[in-house]
């Protein structure tokens, strides 16, 4: 079965220091919760896997990530990433399309459609929380996302908001996690993407 | 369908299974009834290397009356609410909503606490205790706390529940003159998550509504209160054309998945249908309270 | 895994069985206690033929682990007959055709047995809600709630 | 006939035909002593789990055992590369094709069985399926029939590309299996372009699953030393099962014993021969140990045989007064990854063309075309004589728009198109010949009992309040008993029936037959037919079935065909041996033959009282004290092979009130009347009657197996798929006539499916009807509240005030 999503999360950054991260294919992975990079075969082909964890679920997913198409100038990048369950029962995809929106020189938004083809058991019997389970792995992705990419900028010497400032060290990047293992923070996030993507509206007639 | 091995704790105390749980911080789970997690764990979605079952834990069970309030232990199993008199004087909106849960033999093992910490946006007592604004009592090694229901369903599987926590108890207010409940649930047949469902709470201050919590079972990524019908209705005299209005504002609120149960549309539409039945049905209880 | 050694009460009986920590009630009844009326059907928790009385409740032994019987009390459809007489379910069954293939017929019994002790005089819409939680694909139910219901007022006290 | 009192008592003990005889199979059943095939329990025996694909659609490239292997208690794994030197990786299908026993390169559908795994117990087995590691190539699915013969859609079959014939006639595309005609296409045409009206309507029969409760499963058991296989199998056609074996295995038939011990329920699901099966018989010879294999519910919605997918285009030709002058049917059939559908063999679409139901239709023609898809392979009859609930809900649908189109009451347009009374036998335009009927008495009696036309006042009063009430009327004609072995065979074998009937010295009976009981207490009734054939009690009567080591070979049950042929088989074996009887009887009374009188359970001396004798005494001296030249002992059997099928009938009529708000449908009230002839077991025939109309209420109002567009199969447990509790199944009212068979030795047809064929389009005909007033004609299965509510939200009728 296949869910649909779109996705938007603003950064108070500008749109090219986002591109620095979502242009490094490994840093990207490394949002995705319980996703790690296992092998660089070369600039396009990685091979990972994905531990996912939801409730008292738990998947491990093996396979490979194409990077299909980068666009530094467009700040667009593309990649599919596709395995399989250690106990072959299942398969799953993620086919994303992500790029950075300039919003003004100060702020982007980071912009995603993601597919998510899911085979197998997972796909039978798991159904009926696949959309909302999707949804919440995106939304951790991009909690991650920004997460990084603000420990990165405010650390950086070039960021001009950081730099000669006495601000604390910055946090270490987000550890990207599983699932669960982050929901004392997701209140809060809740909390703040929502409203940024609203669910189609029913015709309420 | 077999579940994969694992190591069985039947701790005697919930200190014990705290401690339990703090040991196998990764790989241990807790098991209530077993309902919704066993069979995750026959199909091999779920491979804790632990199971700590807390079912036979005498602290937690048993109803009491503390003051206006009632504390329900959190393995307190869907029968026994159904036949508590407490609670079937004192709030018989958990019986109506336990009766509607499954089929016998497994409101004999479902619990109250493990229907709340699974986070399945399709178990119907997070929405009812949303409607009760009850409190959640967990227990984890830093001792007690209390979380209002309004605050501890996050997502899919997802709660305020920590990981070395155990929901203790559940503490909900007793019913009071002027309240009046709702609870409709629309499902395909026995035993099935709901379609959709709705609770409604309210209290009636003369004719005037003044406190309604409406909350939605299934329609989201979780069980929520929707809270622009709720403003609607708040200090104003209910009528018909005041519930169709709340019904399309419930039906905004909605964020369904399509599913073999329906598409959005359809969800929203029976999400605002159980609602108009739930207000309706809390409107003549608080009347006749 | 190490095996456990469980003990509990099978039909009035004291039994002794070395499980894994795994395996379900239902298994452990029917493939090492030899007790085979007991059901599979769906090992969802649907069908309910697998039915059991534990404890004084009926549940799903599909849906329960073995070690959790340890210390307590099981019956099943074969400890329904006392003393070489068959309960009055069974008589009922029987007189008014409540079965047809007999796969979900102990789940059924079971069920009914324990649900006539919490309404021993129900109507039939009490008695299709109490026993909800068995399927039934040959007999329609019709002739099941009959067969509840002839019990019942043979139970009755005189 | 018995008459006087004295006789009546005697004919009572009897417990004969017509007799609401309590069941001989209770008491195994009710004190948990059935004995299911998952009960069976051997010395040594192991266990079999399957490894399955979790792709519709792929290439297998490679698999890799080691990690499964190596874990203690595993003692084999099995893929099509082991079968291969055996030649056992395909196996062939009833209906001529070919079904990959693992697969084979390639899978074809989400959970075909990859691999299979043997262990010491179903725990390790099941852990060590997990660790057989299968590299997958995922490749395009093909989910839409109506997709399968484009010109760029995958090729499914590579195995049988090439092949411009899979078994059952010429093909098209390389996912095409079949075409079948029947019927006169040119007069059909032309009474289509001549009519005054015509109406038109495209349906779709979607698939489902019997479920029976009990899945499927075998133990098989091969003995090394005496080189014999026996195997416990839960199957409705053991006999059948055995020879497909034999031809598979290369064992003599005469070495291979099959048991059909208990059946707990098959409704068609258990007609075939499965990989399953297959594997573990396999691993029996391989390793010289019992091996169990039983399914689990996933398994069994996912991968054992369903029924139906049946997307039908109906066209009706009639007169301006509702007299129809054609009928033209085109279907698609999805038969799923592989054509194994269970149907007599020469028959690509069943019993399909029984599509002119109980209406006198000059001419008419029927196109079926089966195709591939990445789905299960299946396509058997559920609870239903071989797409025979396809058939009739295709006309019955038909009727009910060509009675909206003119505006004509729906039972009147029936009553108008009746084949009469008189015209019995009659001759279909397809050419089936219905052996007895009278439809027009049967359908009178329901709408009295319902007083239908206060129904039609009441609806008309709710309409008017905007409530939705509905009355569905169907008047079926089923086709069963098959069959007539010129016309059917399986696998070349005949579709007789068997019985072998032996009278004991003391007058006790056993009797073996070729069918086997699933539900449907051959044990109680076929003793009813010998008690009253024979004079003896039903009690000291031993029915015995389902062992092809002692029962004589049958085709099986399924298809309503116990009654029709296994009956038929016993009543006239029977009737052999009172022939025998009357034969001592005469020696033994010193009269000839022709000087007796058959009376209840005794021979008597025409005009001498007292000069009898009775049956008992007479198998006594069957076995002492017989004519000179003639052959001790007392049995006889028969081979029953029928001149014809049986037609049974049935008028059912059904209420509902629609739930405008949640699409919601309560069953008020369903009146079913049933004409199966002669009654052995009423109280049996009730039963089935309740349990058909339940599982027809499942179809219609919720059963379905929705594939998503990569085939993935959603929702294959009893969560999704809807089995009705007792909560939700209606009160069921049941009603007879009887109206014999004149072919059939007893007059009876077969019942227990006719409620399910029957009653699946009075639900739609029921829903639809709610909807007629504001030009709805048809709406498609299963109507699903979700469903009904599309259709009340589409005509603006959830709108609040």
């Amino acid at each position: 079965m296949q869910v649909n999503l779109e996705k938007s999360f603003p950064l108070p950054f500008p749109a090219s220091a986002a591109w620095t991260l979502l242009s490094d294919l490994p840093s990207v992975a490394a949002c995705m919760p319980g996703a790690e990079i296992t092998e660089t075969v070369d600039d396009t082909h990685f091979k990972g896997k994905v531990k996912a964890k939801v409730g008292p679920a738990t998947m491990a997913f093996n396979g490979e990530i194409v990077l299909k198409n980068i666009d530094h100038k467009k700040r667009e990048m593309h990649m599919v990433g596709k395995g399989q369950d250690s106990k072959g029962s299942s398969s799953a995809e993620l086919d994303l399309k992500a790029w950075m929106l300039a919003i003004d020189a100060n702020h982007c938004e980071l912009k995603g459609e993601a597919v998510v083809t899911v085979n197998g058991k997972v796909a039978s019997l798991g159904g009926r929380l696949m959309t909302q389970v999707s949804d919440q792995i995106l939304n951790q992705f991009g909690k991650n996302f920004v997460e990084r990419v603000m420990a990165r900028e405010s650390a950086s010497p070039e960021n001009p908001s950081a730099s000669g400032t006495a601000s604390p060290a910055p946090t270490a990047p987000a550890k990207a996690s599983e699932l669960n293992g982050l929901s004392f923070a997701w209140s809060v996030f809740v909390g703040l993407i929502k409203g940024l993507f609203s669910p189609k509206k029913p015709d309420t007639h | 369908m077999i579940p994969g091995e694992f190591e069985y704790h039947a701790p005697a105390t919930v200190d014990d299974a705290i401690q339990l749980l703090a040991q196998h911080p990764d790989d241990g789970k807790i098991i209530a009834g077993g309902h919704s997690l066993l069979p995750m764990m026959k199909l091999r979605f779920a491979e804790p290397a632990h199971l700590i079952n807390i079912f036979e834990i005498p602290e937690l069970k048993g109803i009491t009356e503390e003051g206006s309030m009632l504390r329900i232990g959190a393995m307190t199993t869907e029968s026994e609410l159904i036949r508590s008199a407490l609670i079937n004087q004192k709030c018989p909106l958990i019986v109506e909503a336990a009766k509607m849960i499954a089929d016998p033999q497994v409101r004999n093992r479902g619990t109250i606490g493990g229907d709340i910490a699974h986070g399945d946006p399709g178990n119907d007592h997070p929405a009812v205790m949303l409607a009760l604004d009850a409190d959640i009592v967990v227990k984890g090694p830093q001792g007690e706390r209390t979380i209002a229901a309004k605050d501890f369903f996050l997502g899919t599987y997802v709660t305020a529940l920590e990981p070395n926590e155990i929901i203790t108890a559940i503490r909900v207010p007793a019913s009071t003159p002027g309240t009046g409940y709702g609870f409709n649930k629309l499902k395909r047949k026995t035993g099935d998550f709901a379609t959709a469902g709705a609770t409604v709470v309210l209290h009636l201050k003369g004719n005037t509504c003044d406190e309604i919590r409406i909350a939605l079972t299934n329609v989201g990524p979780t069980a929520f209160r929707a809270e622009a019908p709720e403003a609607l209705l708040q200090g104003r005299e209910i009528d018909d054309a005041l519930i169709e209005q709340a019904a399309i504002k419930v039906m905004e609120s909605c964020a369904p998945a399509e599913d073999l149960r329906g598409d959005a549309e359809y969800k929203c539409h029976m999400a605002a249908e159980m609602a108009r039945r739930s207000i309706r049905d809390a409107l003549a209880r608080a009347k006749g309270n | 895994m190490a095996k456990k050694l469980i003990a509990f009460k099978l039909n009035n009986q004291p039994v002794e069985v070395l499980i894994e920590a795994r395996e379900l009630l239902v298994h452990v009844l029917r493939e090492q206690l030899a007790q085979t009326g007991t059901h599979i059907g769906c090992e969802t928790s649907h069908c309910g033929a697998c039915t059991v009385d534990f404890n004084g409740e009926s549940v799903k032994s599909c849906t329960v682990l073995a070690i959790q019987a340890n210390g307590g009390e099981v019956l099943t459809v074969e400890g329904l007959a006392q003393n070489g007489t068959l309960h009055p379910l069974q008589e009922a069954f029987m007189q008014d055709h409540g079965l047809q293939c007999g796969f979900c017929t102990p789940g059924m019994l079971m069920r009914s047995f324990r649900f006539l002790q919490e309404n021993p005089d129900p109507t039939e819409e009490e008695i299709r809600s109490g026993m909800a939680g068995n399927l039934c694909r040959c007999t329609g139910y019709q002739n099941i709630v009959k067969a509840v219901k002839s019990a019942a007022a043979k139970m009755q006290p005189a | 006939m018995a008459t006087t009192a004295e006789e009546l008592d005697r004919q009572a003990l009897l417990e004969g035909i017509g007799c609401s005889r309590k069941r001989k199979e209770d008491p195994r059943f009710i004190q948990g002593k059935g004995n299911y095939v998952d009960d069976v329990k051997l010395p040594g025996m192991v266990y079999a789990d399957m490894v399955r694909s979790p792709y519709a659609h792929a290439r297998i490239k490679s698999i890799n055992k080691e990690k499964a292997l190596a874990l203690p208690g595993v003692l084999a794994v099995l893929t099509a590369e082991d079968l291969k030197p055996l030649k056992l990786h395909w196996m062939p299908t009833l209906a001529g094709d070919v079904q990959a026993v693992l697969a084979d390169e390639k899978v074809h559908f989400q959970y075909q069985e990859v691999a299979v795994v043997v262990a010491t117990d179903r725990y390790i087995a099941a852990d060590a399926t997990e660790l057989v590691e299968v590299e997958y190539e995922a490749l395009p699915a093909l989910v839409d029939p109506h997709k399968a013969l484009d010109a760029d859609a995958p090729i499914l079959r590579e195995d049988v590309k090439e092949k411009d014939n899979v078994g059952q006639g010429p093909r098209k595309h390389p996912n095409h299996i079949f075409s079948w005609e029947v019927g006169d296409r040119d007069t059909t045409q032309s009474a289509l372009d001549t009519a005054e009206v015509v109406v038109k309507q495209d349906m779709l029969y979607p698939r489902v699953h019997p479920s029976p409760l009990e899945t499927c499963g075998c133990v098989a058991s091969f003995d090394k030393v005496k080189g014999q296989l026996t195997v416990y199998i839960t199957s409705q056609a053991p006999h059948i099962v055995r020879t497909v074996v034999s031809i598979l295995s290369g064992v003599a038939e005469s070495k291979i014993r099959i048991i059909s011990p208990d059946i707990g329920g098959g409704f068609g699901n258990k007609v075939g021969v499965y990989p399953g099966y297959v594997t573990a018989i396999v691993a029996s010879i391989v390793l010289g140990t019992p091996v169990k294999w039983i399914e689990d519910r996933i398994e069994n919605i996912s991968t054992t045989a369903w029924a139906r997918d049946y997307h039908m285009t109906g066209e009706l030709a009639a007169d301006i007064s509702g007299r129809i002058k054609g009928l033209r049917v085109n279907v698609l059939a999805d038969h799923g990854a592989f054509n194994s559908h269970a149907q007599p063999t020469k028959w690509p679409a069943g019993l399909f063309s029984i599509c002119t139901g109980s209406y006198d239709i000059p001419t008419a023609h029927v196109k079926v075309d089966g195709v591939y898809t990445n789905k299960s392979p299946g396509g058997v009859a559920y609870r239903c004589s071989f797409r025979v609930t396809e058939a009739v809900y295709l006309i019955e649908r038909m009727m009910d728009i060509l009675a909206q189109k003119l505006n004509i009451d729906k039972a009147e347009i029936r009553r108008r198109n009746f084949i009469k009374a008189d015209a019995f036998p009659y001759k279909t335009a397809l050419g089936w010949e219905v052996d007895s009927g009278n439809y027009q008495a049967a359908l009178a009696k329901v709408l009295d009992a319902v007083h239908y036309d206060d129904l039609r006042k009441e609806q008309a009063e709710k309409r008017s309040r905007g409530e939705l009430m509905g009355i569905g009327l169907v008047t079926f004609t089923e086709i069963v008993g098959a069959g007539p072995s010129k016309a059917c065979d399986v696998l070349g074998v005949g579709m007789f029936e068997s019985a072998e009937i032996r009278v004991h010295p003391t007058g006790s009976v056993i009797a073996r037959m070729g069918t086997i009981s699933t539900g449907q207490a051959h044990q109680t009734t076929y003793a009813q037919i010998i008690a009253t054939e024979l004079g003896l009690p039903s009690e000291d009567i031993q029915i015995e079935e389902g062992d092809t080591d002692t029962a004589p070979y049958g085709l099986g049950t399924y298809g309503s065909r116990s009654t029709p042929v296994g009956g038929a088989a016993t009543a006239v074996a029977a009737r052999k041996i009172r022939a025998k009887a009357q034969k001592i009887a005469a020696h033994l009374l010193e009269v000839s033959e022709a000087d007796l009188d058959w009376d209840v359970d005794r021979f008597k001396v025409k005009g001498v009282p007292g000069q009898e004798k009775t049956m008992k005494e007479i198998a006594w001296a069957a076995y002492n004290n017989v004519p000179d030249g003639m052959e001790m002992g007392l049995e006889a059997v028969d081979y029953y092979d029928p001149p014809n099928f049986t037609y049974p009938f049935g008028a059912y009529l059904c209420v509902v009130d629609i739930d405008k708000l949640t699409g919601e449908t309560k069953v008020r009230r369903f009146y079913a009347l049933d004409d199966c002839g002669t009654r052995i077991n009423p109280m049996i025939i009730e039963g089935q009657i309740h349990g058909g109309l339940t599982e027809g209420f499942a179809v219609a109002m919720g059963q379905e197996m929705p594939y998503d567009a990569e085939g993935n199969l959603l929702g294959n447990t009893f969560m999704d798929y809807f089995i009705p509790t007792f909560v939700e199944t209606p009160h069921w009212e049941t009603d007879y006539t009887v109206t014999p068979s004149p072919h059939h030795p007893l007059g009876a047809k077969g019942v227990a499916e006719s409620p399910h064929v029957g009653s699946i389009p009075c639900f739609t005909s029921a829903i639809v009807d709610a909807f007629a007033h504001l030009g709805v004609t048809h709406m498609d299965m299963p109507h699903s509240a979700y469903r009904v509510w599309q259709k009340i939200h589409e005509l603006g009728l959830d709108k609040q005030a």
